[in-house]
């Protein structure tokens, strides 16, 4: 299999299912002449057009209810938010549209629309350019939330969330869009809703997604020099979430680590963490432990921004401490 | 004045505004009886606009507005039993009940939702008028929309996108002057909202919206206009409504004596007086239409009643779809007919045409703000 | 002391206010010459005049930010959401800035705003009308959340934000701006952050914010019946949250039920049901129970929404459960 | 033209353009060198907007603006070297190194920010507008804003209310013609912003950005006018930038040539030549004001160079206020010099003269809408 970065995987998502289905187009900004401000629609507009790759005005309230209007009649918009840090101002179009709609109408149309961009972090932009937003989409019924960290996965879940018949919010990440991985090349359409084993141990259950993943991936590594196995999980999908895996895996390590990369108090982190102690109250040898970024606004200064990050060690930390030992030894 | 129009359409036109007010009347009564609940917005007293625009359009041009939306689909040919049982929350409703009153959608006349967040609406019609020119099958989308509703974000962002993109949409502002409690002149420097289509670089224009005859001719020429490709307009119906914002709001605030004034204006008796001093259409015919259309909405209302509430297999219903599942065809399910329903064209029906931005155009703006070519790497931010 | 309704508990509140400091002033939507939607604002405009009392247009996102620019240079604005649902529309200036303001700045100024108004059920409203969004505001450091249950409370907590240097989110109801209850006249502030205990027993502890109070309430009334005592916990602010208030009563009685009318997935009980697993771990003698609306869009239609709804009845049987007491027996 | 300017106001405009222009080519080279990271707008070739604008302005206007916004504070009189600081990410820098070359403030300037949501500051820019108003304390705020803000809701909204309550704000688009990469012709219609005034009923006019005397002149009319009272102004000044949209941003797809064009335009030595050619003042001023600029800014870039990184208990620091808890003072907290600093009135300080709608006026309004007196109930909704 070919290694490709994020952004080309994406880019094969996106150039196939506009060549599988002439419903599906592009907007956002930057996204036709100039190939996307992170170059994921490279070479799009040139293949496709220049009604099929749009370049919007800095207007996310207005052209997130453009796409959402399409989608009601049958079109199969996927819509580019520069960063989710702005998309805030598309919400209402968002989540009391795209979400309700099919709800509102009982039943009588769908609303196929893909939103994504990259989330979380880019690297010292302080505090408005800096944050991870899944929680405040996923708690609303309506939408699916992807959220995956490998280019395979990437490209496999936008696939399939444009041939989704429900609005969906996809999750990048600045930080991945040059990160490369193997990926299946052609059709390569991965399920909604499962979650992926991405290393087994018996000691622990760490729990993940997005640009996360690999910080676990590292932190998984250490320990198995220490001789301790994990259980590495990638969501992939936050909702609809894959709870037979979070169980099956915690049912077994009795142990969980949920490691997300944006605030602590009220992420997604938390309610995952809910899940398991309701669910696998008994099974569980210690409380579940949370790796977040720190409840502050992000500084742009490089020691403050580096202090509020997630790291590997800190993964390692919270996986001794469900385990009871103590750190060094 | 525009050449007289066929008797039968007149009559069609007058049959509509009356079943919309007698509609309108039957559920504020329910209301107060306490079938209707939550918030039930009145169309009572502009009528003219919905079945004058109605009467412009094609059948399967696309409708939708805000929350004061019961008429909308009424103008269509929709089942008012249906209308009312959403109005009333119960599982013979158009939406199931899930909807209600601020939020009735008929698809099969192609009536795409009331709307409850103010201005919500209008990106969606920017939205469906991108579909239409997208896959070229010749549609208009109206959007009606509040005067109040002209300040928000939501507006100001759609028309530029709409204007620049030539999209085939009339905004269509239905001005009652005010939103809720507050007189749009206290809160906009512009009262006027066609004005604001300067702005945009479209057309805008005023209209009559209590004579459903200029509403009429207004939205035909408008609709004829946008269908060609000339772009969206920006229309203006100067309307009135004789009730409160809602059932739960009195309107105390208004003396009988204005609201006697703007009754001579009431749209309904206008055109009636019109047809029979001027067209010579007998009385007889109007007596005639208001018994069936009183009998229809005694029927409408005696159907919802009757109908059964939702059963709680919904709640998990209409929030998710599942991969086959097909949309719910309201008329099908609910009076067992046969409907058309609209397809949407499938993955490969059909070729995309439209040029939105000629290379050649985009090149010279470029060129003019002193860009050359696109940038080889990641220009962000 | 008197008895008045909630919203005479808020207009005393803020009448109070605005005497007592000429930086106080209102805007929103149909605040001033119609006395405000739910007539909180019975009487302000005639007090205080049309510069301190100010109808809005229809512009959530723009008064909003008027709103944190004016705090900004030490006015403090009490600016009235019609209803949170509109505020999403807002939540730019919300979250962006007034968050973000005072950390971005170096803590060169502050930005002491208070953004009230309605939030969850309004009753037969459909779903755009009937969302409970405090999770959505409770993610984001630098806001202060509140959310009072009694009309005592909320004057004594809207005071407090008002005086509060920090930009705050008060989230009041409109099922409880009729509900009456004893309210000091004059001077009462209370302290934010600070929950409160609003019945003692030693077989569970219940946590709640907000209207969900009345239905505690009801259900602990219930268990009474059965001999079953409960702590009710009425955190009044969700953020900064009483940790240990929580934690001392989970402490005394091994276990604990937290509800909100909100959605289950990803609302503040998760976060709560985190903190306790995390930080009670030992002392529970069951999974925290969670009693939330139902994770659907809410209907119109009356059966439809109550099934979607929290009743007194669930919060008794899921205190039932946490004691392993069968329904009924 | 107007006439000619004192020579010392002349010489002080130059200086702070050209420490403006060898501010930014050396935070660029900064850049390059890793010591500044992440987004970075360079100023270099607005030059002329920002001095001209604060040199007509008083020093306690307020002014704020997007992410583009080093020029801002320089042209106050910020202490250059803390602002390189802040760029740097140092402690020393204006706001600890926490904002960044995005979010500059110098409050002690009334320089109140960069914002890196773009249309974000507009309705901040309503706010402090109104609290000029409502304060009675004469001042005018400016809102500096691209060109493509001018498509965001949040700029029609609150110039919507801004003119409505005829608020003391000068909306200053700097058009440099295109938003990153796209030219502002490709997404609107109307590519001149200083027409949409007319949507809202308020002065618009454009202005030659490259002209820092063409500029000064405009803003001080525009200020003059605001400050009476007459509201606000939508003032729109043609620039050019003459770096990428950011530092990440090479902007290769720019020509050599056609930049060279632009540099024909380039405003510094513009004034330059005015001054030398009109004003009759020796090269050798220049040369020296040169000289003294480089060496300033040199110092800058040590100072910021040597300056330490913040430390971590800073973390939690400025996230929330606590009673009692000062504000932070840049100037006293990094140079510990005594520095005035705005002091905003108290509670009982002054009292509230504007009528911000006079009661007739609402009452007129609400009688042509068709409303009376207030509704005594919930009017809900
Ligand atoms: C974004 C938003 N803000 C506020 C409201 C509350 N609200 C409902 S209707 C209304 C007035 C709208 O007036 P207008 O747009 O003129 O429509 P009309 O009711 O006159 O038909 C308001 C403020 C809302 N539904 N949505
Ligand atoms: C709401 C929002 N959308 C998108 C962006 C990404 N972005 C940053 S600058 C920019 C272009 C803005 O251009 P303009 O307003 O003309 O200002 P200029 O950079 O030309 O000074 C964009 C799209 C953003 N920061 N905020
Ligand atoms: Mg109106
Ligand atoms: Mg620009």
């Amino acid at each position: 299999m070919p290694e490709i970065a994020w952004r080309e995987a994406l880019n094969q998502a996106l150039s196939e299912e506009m060549e599988r289905d002439v419903n599906v187009f592009l907007m956002g900004e930057e996204v036709a002449r100039y190939n996307g401000a992170y170059k994921v629609s490279q070479g799009l507009l040139d293949k496709f057009g220049s009604a099929r790759v749009v370049d919007a005005p800095i207007s996310e309230l207005g052209f997130a209810g453009l796409g959402v209007g399409a989608a009601m009649v049958g079109l199969r918009p996927v819509i580019e938010m520069m960063t989710w840090n702005f998309a805030i101002l598309a919400m209402d179009q968002i989540v009391n549209n795209a979400a309700k709609l099919r709800h509102m109408a009982g039943g009588q149309l769908r609303c196929p629309i893909v939103f994504r961009g990259p989330n979380g972090a880019g690297g010292r932009l302080s505090s408005q350019h800096s944050q991870s937003l899944e929680a405040n989409y996923a708690i609303f019924p309506g939408l699916k939330i992807l959220a995956p960290s490998t280019p395979a996965d990437a490209k496999g879940l936008l696939k399939a969330a444009i041939r989704d018949d429900n609005p969906s919010i996809f999750l990048e990440a600045e930080l991945l869009y040059g990160v490369k991985g193997e990926v299946p090349t052609g059709e390569y359409v991965l399920p909604i809703g499962k979650a992926d084993l991405k290393r087994e141990g018996n000691d622990a259950t760490i729990i993940t997604w997005s640009r996360m993943y690999y910080f676990c991936e590292q932190a998984a590594q250490a320990l198995e020099k220490e001789g301790i196995h994990v259980d590495l999980i990638d969501l992939r999908t936050l909702k609809p979430l894959d709870e037979e895996a979070i169980l099956a895996s915690v049912r077994k390590t009795n142990r969980a680590v949920v490691v997300e990369e944006g605030w602590s108090f009220c992420g997604v982190g938390a309610q995952i963490a809910d899940i398991i102690q309701e669910k696998a109250f008994d099974d569980l040898d210690a409380p579940v432990e949370r790796v977040t970024g720190l409840d502050v606004n992000r500084s742009y200064a490089a020691v403050l921004e580096k202090a509020t990050e997630v790291s590997a060690e800190r993964i390692v930390a919270a996986v001794k401490k469900v385990m009871y030992r103590e750190e060094g030894t | 004045m525009a050449p007289q129009l066929p008797k039968d359409q007149l009559l069609s036109m007058y049959r509509k505004m009356y079943l919309i007010r007698r509609f309108e009347e039957r559920a504020a009564q329910s209301y107060q009886q306490g079938k209707i609940n939550g918030f039930c917005h009145l169309y009572i007293g502009q009528e003219a606009v919905a079945v004058g625009t109605t009467e412009a359009l094609r059948p399967d041009d696309y409708q939708l507005g805000a929350y004061r939306d019961h008429a909308y689909p009424l103008t269509r040919g929709a089942d008012p039993g249906m209308v009312m049982a959403e109005l009333f929350g119960r599982a013979t409703g158009y939406c199931k009940g899930k909807g209600g009153s601020m939020h009735i959608f008929d698809v099969e006349h192609f009536v795409l939702g009331g709307y409850g967040i103010v201005g919500g609406q209008i990106p969606l019609a920017a939205g469906l008028a991108f579909a239409s020119k997208y896959r070229d099958d010749g549609r208009v989308t109206v959007c009606y929309f509040g005067e109040a509703a002209a300040n928000q974000g939501a507006f100001h962002e759609t028309l530029n996108m709409a204007s620049k993109w030539s999209l085939p949409v009339i905004f269509l502002c239905e001005n009652n002057r005010y939103g809720m409690g507050t007189a749009f002149a206290r809160v906009s420097p512009l009262p006027e909202v066609y004005k604001r289509a300067s702005a945009y670089g479209i057309r805008g224009e005023p209209v009559d919206g209590m004579d459903v005859l200029t509403v009429y001719e207004a939205v035909k020429d408008c609709a004829a206009y946008a269908r060609s490709g000339k772009g969206p307009v920006l229309l203006e119906a100067n309307t009135y409504r004789y009730r409160g914002h809602s059932m739960s709001d009195a309107a105390t605030y208004r003396t009988k004596a204005e609201v006697e004034t703007e009754r001579k204006g009431d749209p309904i008796p206008k055109l009636r007086h019109y047809c029979v001093e001027t067209v010579k259409i007998p009385e007889s015919e109007f007596e005639k239409i208001d018994a069936e259309v009183k009998a229809q909405v005694d029927a409408a209302v005696k159907f919802a009643d009757e109908s059964p509430e939702p059963s709680l297999d919904e709640l998990h219903e209409d929030v998710m779809v599942e991969p086959g599942e097909p949309d719910v065809k309201p008329r099908e399910r609910v009076l067992g007919i046969k409907v058309d329903w609209p397809v949407w064209p499938g993955p490969k029906d059909y070729k995309v045409t439209w040029d939105l931005e000629p290379r050649e155009q985009a090149e010279e703006a470029d060129e003019k703000a002193g860009l050359k070519q696109p940038a080889k790497q990641p220009a962000r931010a």
